[in-house]
């Protein structure tokens, strides 16, 4: 081993994302120099993406734990109880950066990336959805990246035979140059079933299986570059191409090897590849792990130990097997075609050790590179002007209450997503019991009456002008949405997309953020199991909104009681539950009308969301709704709107009042907590009453009917218009 | 004015994974092609235009390749242009 | 009972979907056949399943009609047994020359993914149409980025003149339109029969409609076709 | 033996409709490329191999297109097989 091989000037520090201070302090641990692999692997180790240095001590602020969480954050995926014996394996990630440069492939793998940690956990993946952040489609590059995102999402899931259910595309200038691609991925499994990643077993064998290894995704490593010639750096792809038919064969064979009782442990690869899969099996089974990189199978001739420790090719599962059962796991992966090596051993070294034959690259207690991590502690301050804005009040109306509800129907954060999903297969293994479309999707669970709603949610412009208040609504937009199919949230995972945390003013953000969901997930019981964080969405030193997402799971004890949003029968009585404010701030009405992004976001009384969630599941719960759609963006008149074109019949909502609410406000206030139902006449006094029990109002707006619109009593619009406006895509 | 064909190619680059390729190599070795040592696969793609002559037609297919046939992060591309002979 | 065969190439995905209508919905038997098994015995019907066979790459089917089990379904279909080929099985069922003509991509170039897509039956001259009626419409979900049917005129002509035409997409009221042609397919046609009738390659997905909780049951219908099909060659 | 490259170009039939192709005749129109008068879209595939020599290796080539790489009904094809130089 040759230590301090490589000259480590601040150039080297920058590639490997160290500070000095950070060198200093590996060095320290290390009692010696490093060698360029182990600054590699500390680099990579000691970065944001793995080791969480700027958000792991916020993260910690997170409700984690309840009576249905089997497993929380720390493995591959969060888990909980769905009853029966089930268990429902879940975890949001995200791909921003590389779909930003090829947002074909970068979408692709980042869902490839999420399917992995579920059938890690050795759960089934029943479902996937995407959120997506882009900006104005009126420019031609974002529709190029929104093309490709949505194509290289398919193209996984389609191929894969995933179903994707659900997600949200919404489109803000920030994201011009800084798309968000969150994949979320949802999983199934028998609770008595599920992996961990863990090696353990002094003597076992470490065996990569499933793609060779490239130069894939290996950030800088100039310094360590005597293997290299020079062409090569400039050649090395900087955003992978996935496989997902290698990827279905892999889960299918891990799937097999788990069901045989075959392996002790298994580990994706995913960021910084072999070296933190490698890590994070070994410090988890409490033993050491001895690598011989000269085993493993290579896509490109001249590959060092670095590159290979650091690459991150896709479709690679790490597996954990005692040495007694390789030949039973050989006869599995032989079965897929699939290609497996012995790279090393599992030993009570409490150590990695990198070897490239009889050559150590490497050798650094595991727990330096996990239990040591620098952790930065920035401090944060929101800017003046940030604050001001919320204290900004809106210019006055220039377009009638028709005239905003066509635009607003039509505006692209509104408009109907179909052309998107219907290029999603969203129905393969027979559980799609309510599509996309609606508010939240519903799975069934197979031999059960059980079924879990799930969605995800997050709101960039109200995070933008309050962190806190946007985050805590995303919690309860994402909980709104679950409740509207009949569902009792259960658990979230969330995705935190920020800007560069250097800055105190992002740094603040994502605090805020952070307080501002912890708070709303206490209030509504619904922990956290998993989550994943993007920082340093920066592009040209503008930071994007603060965009935290929240991936919702909810459970519904029998499937035959689910709602979904549109109409259903004439003469059905409609109905708002929950109460209008003068709530216009930040809302897609502000900004869509009168061209601003300002103002307070509505407030959000928790614990009157969390009664409104009660009303409305015990009115599910008693049969009493035929539709329930919660209200979000564009308020009571898109809900209306929605519900009617869903459902493909008018309504008549002419009972809409509130005192002394403008026009504006009652049709598109974004007030929080709210549904709008439709029951039978008969069933009118029987909801009320339930929503009363809970202190929460309900009002009677009309009737469902109809081949128009009509709201209030100035919008009575075509129904065929509306759809007309509503289902034209952007291309 | 006169009439061209332009023959784009659009590959993946060198380094870059290309599962395709890798399908088509294992299907043709099970088919007995064991002489087969590997397989990449890309696109071809056949533009008919026309221009004033061969050096604008071909600074045009250039254009149009780096605006909207290939992606310089992941492939390369490569455009033989002829004059088409007039019927 | 009827014994069903569901055939597993790598990437097939809706082996499990079909075992799910078949076995649990229909309560007929059914096995599941790696593509490297070549025993098709006790069977009455072999399905080949949707997915992507080897990625989709190349061709859709077209690695996958040199499985070792392709040649085990060629030789039982010439021996006059049940093959239904779906979406990918389809596509392989052409290649594999089974069935005439080609599935290109469709002419949106995308997926299309359609839970409300209608069919309309226009041969009941099989067994796996036999229990419909001509003229029917039904609800069968589709879910491909290639089911884009092309034959040379000669060979569309020939299906056309013979009733080998099975399927067509068609709107609510029954008719053939083209806003009810998911993907460009010459004659809406949505699946079609060999000249014996005992192959049917299809690209809409029936193991997607066999309970109400889903959509209806549509799809159960063409499964139970051919099982009773299958019991009374048995019986007879 | 030798090591050659083959070049396998395969194209639909002229009579095929070619549906990537008009749309991406299209979107070059949009992009304002005019003078584009029309496109068709293909595969190029490309294959090394061993052989004992030219002739060899393209018989070898055209066999695998018959057997494997174009589909008669649809698609038409090409292959140019050349020797690689040793290094
Ligand atoms: N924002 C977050 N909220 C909750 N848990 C998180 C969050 N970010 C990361 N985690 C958890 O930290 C662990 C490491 O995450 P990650 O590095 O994304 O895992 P992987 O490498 O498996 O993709 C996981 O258990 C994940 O669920
Ligand atoms: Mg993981």
């Amino acid at each position: 081993m040759t230590a301090g091989a490589g000259v480590v000037d601040a150039k080297v520090l920058a590639e490997v994302a160290l500070t000095r201070a950070e060198y200093d302090r590996a060095v320290e641990l290390m009692g010696r120099e490093l060698t360029p692999v182990e600054l590699g692997i500390f680099g990579a180790m000691w970065s944001e993406h793995c080791g969480y240095k700027t958000s792991k001590p916020l993260l910690k602020r997170f409700p984690t734990s309840g009576p249905l969480v089997l497993q929380g954050p720390g493995e591959n995926a969060g888990a909980i109880d769905v009853g029966e014996g089930w268990a429902v394996v879940f975890k949001i990630e995200s791909h921003n950066h590389p779909s930003a440069i090829e947002p074909h492939a970068g979408a692709a793998t980042g869902v490839g990336g999420i399917l992995r940690d579920i059938f890690t956990m050795g759960a089934f993946p029943i479902a996937t959805l995407d959120s997506l952040r882009f900006g104005p489609p009126d420019e031609a590059r974002n529709r190029w990246l929104m093309g490709g995102v949505i194509a290289g999402i398919g193209d996984y899931g389609n191929c894969f035979g995933v179903p994707t259910v659900g997600g949200e595309i919404y489109f803000e200038d920030c994201y011009t140059d800084n798309p968000l691609v969150n994949a979320m991925a949802v999983g199934l499994i028998r609770k008595e079933r599920l992996m961990r990643a863990t090696a353990e077993g002094q003597g076992n064998l470490v065996m990569l299986v499933g793609a060779d290894t490239g130069r894939d995704g290996i950030h800088g490593a100039t310094f360590a570059s005597v293997e290299l010639d020079a062409a090569s750096e400039e050649r090395r792809p900087a955003v992978q191409v996935g496989n997902p038919f290698l990827e279905k064969l892999l889960m299918e064979a891990c799937l097999e090897l788990i069901d045989q009782e075959l392996v002790v442990g298994m580990q994706d690869l995913g960021a910084a590849g072999l070296t933190s899969s490698a890590v994070e099996v070994g410090h988890k089974g409490g033993s050491g792990i001895d690598l011989d990189v000269s085993e493993v199978a290579r896509r490109e001739q001249g590959m060092g130990a670095y590159e290979v420790m650091l690459s991150e090719s896709q479709e690679r599962m790490l597996i954990i097997v005692e040495p007694e059962r390789q030949a039973a796991v050989n006869r599995v992966f032989r079965k897929y075609d699939l290609h497996a090596d012995v790279i090393g051993e599992v030993n009570g070294s409490g150590r990695l050790t990198v070897r490239d034959g009889d050559r150590v690259e490497a050798d650094i207690p595991l727990t330096l590179l996990v239990d040591q991590v620098p952790f930065r502690h920035p401090t944060g301050a929101p800017s003046p002007g940030r604050l001001a804005l919320r204290a900004q009040a809106l210019p006055a109306p220039t377009l009638t209450p028709p005239e905003a509800l066509r635009r607003l129907i039509g505006s692209p954060n509104l408009r109907s997503r179909r052309a998107v999903w219907r290029t999603y297969d969203h129905m393969v293994q027979n559980n799609t019991v309510i599509r996309p479309g609606g508010d939240a999707a519903v799975l069934r669970i197979k031999g059960t009456r059980r079924a879990i709603a799930v969605c995800t949610d997050g709101n960039g412009r109200y995070c933008w002008l309050d962190p806190r208040a946007g985050a805590a609504i995303a919690v309860a937009e994402a909980a709104r949405n679950v409740v509207a199919t009949g569902a009792r949230p259960a658990a979230i995972t969330d995705c935190l997309n920020f800007g560069n945390p250097e800055k105190p003013e992002v740094f603040w953000e994502l605090s805020e953020a952070v307080d501002g969901m912890a708070e709303a997930c206490r209030a509504l019981s619904v922990p956290v199991v998993s989550g994943n964080v993007s920082l340093y969405n920066d592009t040209s030193g503008s930071s994007i909104y603060p965009s935290p997402v929240v991936g919702m799971v909810g459970v519904m004890e029998d499937v035959g009681k689910r709602l979904t949003a549109g109409f259903k029968t004439g003469g059905d009585m409609v109905l708002l539950i929950g109460e209008t404010g003068d709530e216009l701030g930040g809302s897609e009405y502000a900004k869509t009308c009168l061209g601003v992004v300002a103002g307070a976001p509505p407030r959000l009384d928790l614990d009157l969301e969390r009664r409104t969630h009660e009303a409305v599941l015990a009115a599910a719960d008693e049969e009493l709704l035929r539709s329930c759609h919660d209200l979000s963006d564009g308020g009571l008149a898109i809900a209306i709107a929605e519900s009617a074109m869903i459902g493909g019949i008018g309504a008549s909502c002419r009972g809409i009042s509130g005192d002394r609410l403008s026009t504006e406000a009652l049709l598109f206030a974004e007030s929080q907590s709210r549904f709008l139902v439709s029951c039978e006449a008969k069933n009118v006094p029987a909801l009320r009453n339930v929503c009363k029990r809970f202190g929460v109002a309900s009002q009677v707006l009309g009737t469902v009917g109809g081949d128009r619109v009509e709201i209030g009593p100035q919008v009575a619009e075509p129904l065929a218009e509306l759809m007309a406006i509503w289902e034209r895509w952007i291309d | 004015m006169a009439a061209y064909r332009a023959e784009v190619r659009v590959t993946l680059k060198p380094l870059v994974n290309d599962p395709q390729g890798l399908v088509i190599r294992d299907a043709l070795r099970t088919l007995g092609f064991h002489e087969v040592e590997g397989v990449r696969a890309g696109k071809l793609i056949v533009i008919d235009l026309d221009a004033p002559n061969r050096v604008d037609a071909q600074d045009r297919v250039d254009q149009m390749c780096r605006k909207l046939l290939a992606n310089p992060v992941i492939e390369a591309f490569e455009a033989l242009v002829a004059e088409v002979a007039a019927v | 009972m009827a014994s069903f065969g569901i055939v597993v190439f790598p990437g097939t995905w809706s082996d499990r979907d079909c075992m799910y209508a078949v076995r649990d919905r229909l309560k007929h038997e059914a096995r599941f056949i790696w593509h490297k098994e070549r025993d098709l015995s006790g069977l009455d019907c072999v399905i080949l399943p949707g997915g992507f066979s080897y990625g989709d790459h190349l061709r859709t089917g077209a690695v996958a009609r040199f499985s070792p089990v392709m040649a085990s379904v060629v030789d039982f279909a010439q021996r006059g047994g049940y093959v239904i080929g779906i979406c990918n099985g389809f596509q392989i069922l052409c290649e594999a020359h089974l069935l005439p003509g080609a599935l290109m991509r469709n002419d949106s170039l995308q997926f299309r993914c359609l839970g409300d897509a209608l069919l309309r039956v226009e041969s009941t001259a099989s067994a796996f149409t036999s229990e419909l009626g001509v003229g029917q419409v039904l609800n069968i979900p589709v879910s491909h980025g290639e089911g884009n049917y092309h034959a040379d005129a000669d060979t569309l002509g020939r299906l056309e003149a013979t009733g080998r035409v099975a399927f067509r997409y068609c709107d609510a009221g029954g008719r053939v339109t083209t806003a009810a042609n998911p993907n460009g397919s010459l004659n809406n046609i949505a699946g079609i029969l060999n000249e014996p009738g005992n192959v049917l390659g299809m690209m809409p997905h029936p193991e997607r409609t066999v309970e109400d909780l889903l959509g209806g049951e549509d799809g159960l219908r063409i499964f139970r076709s051919i099982a009773r099909n299958a019991e009374r060659v048995f019986a007879g």
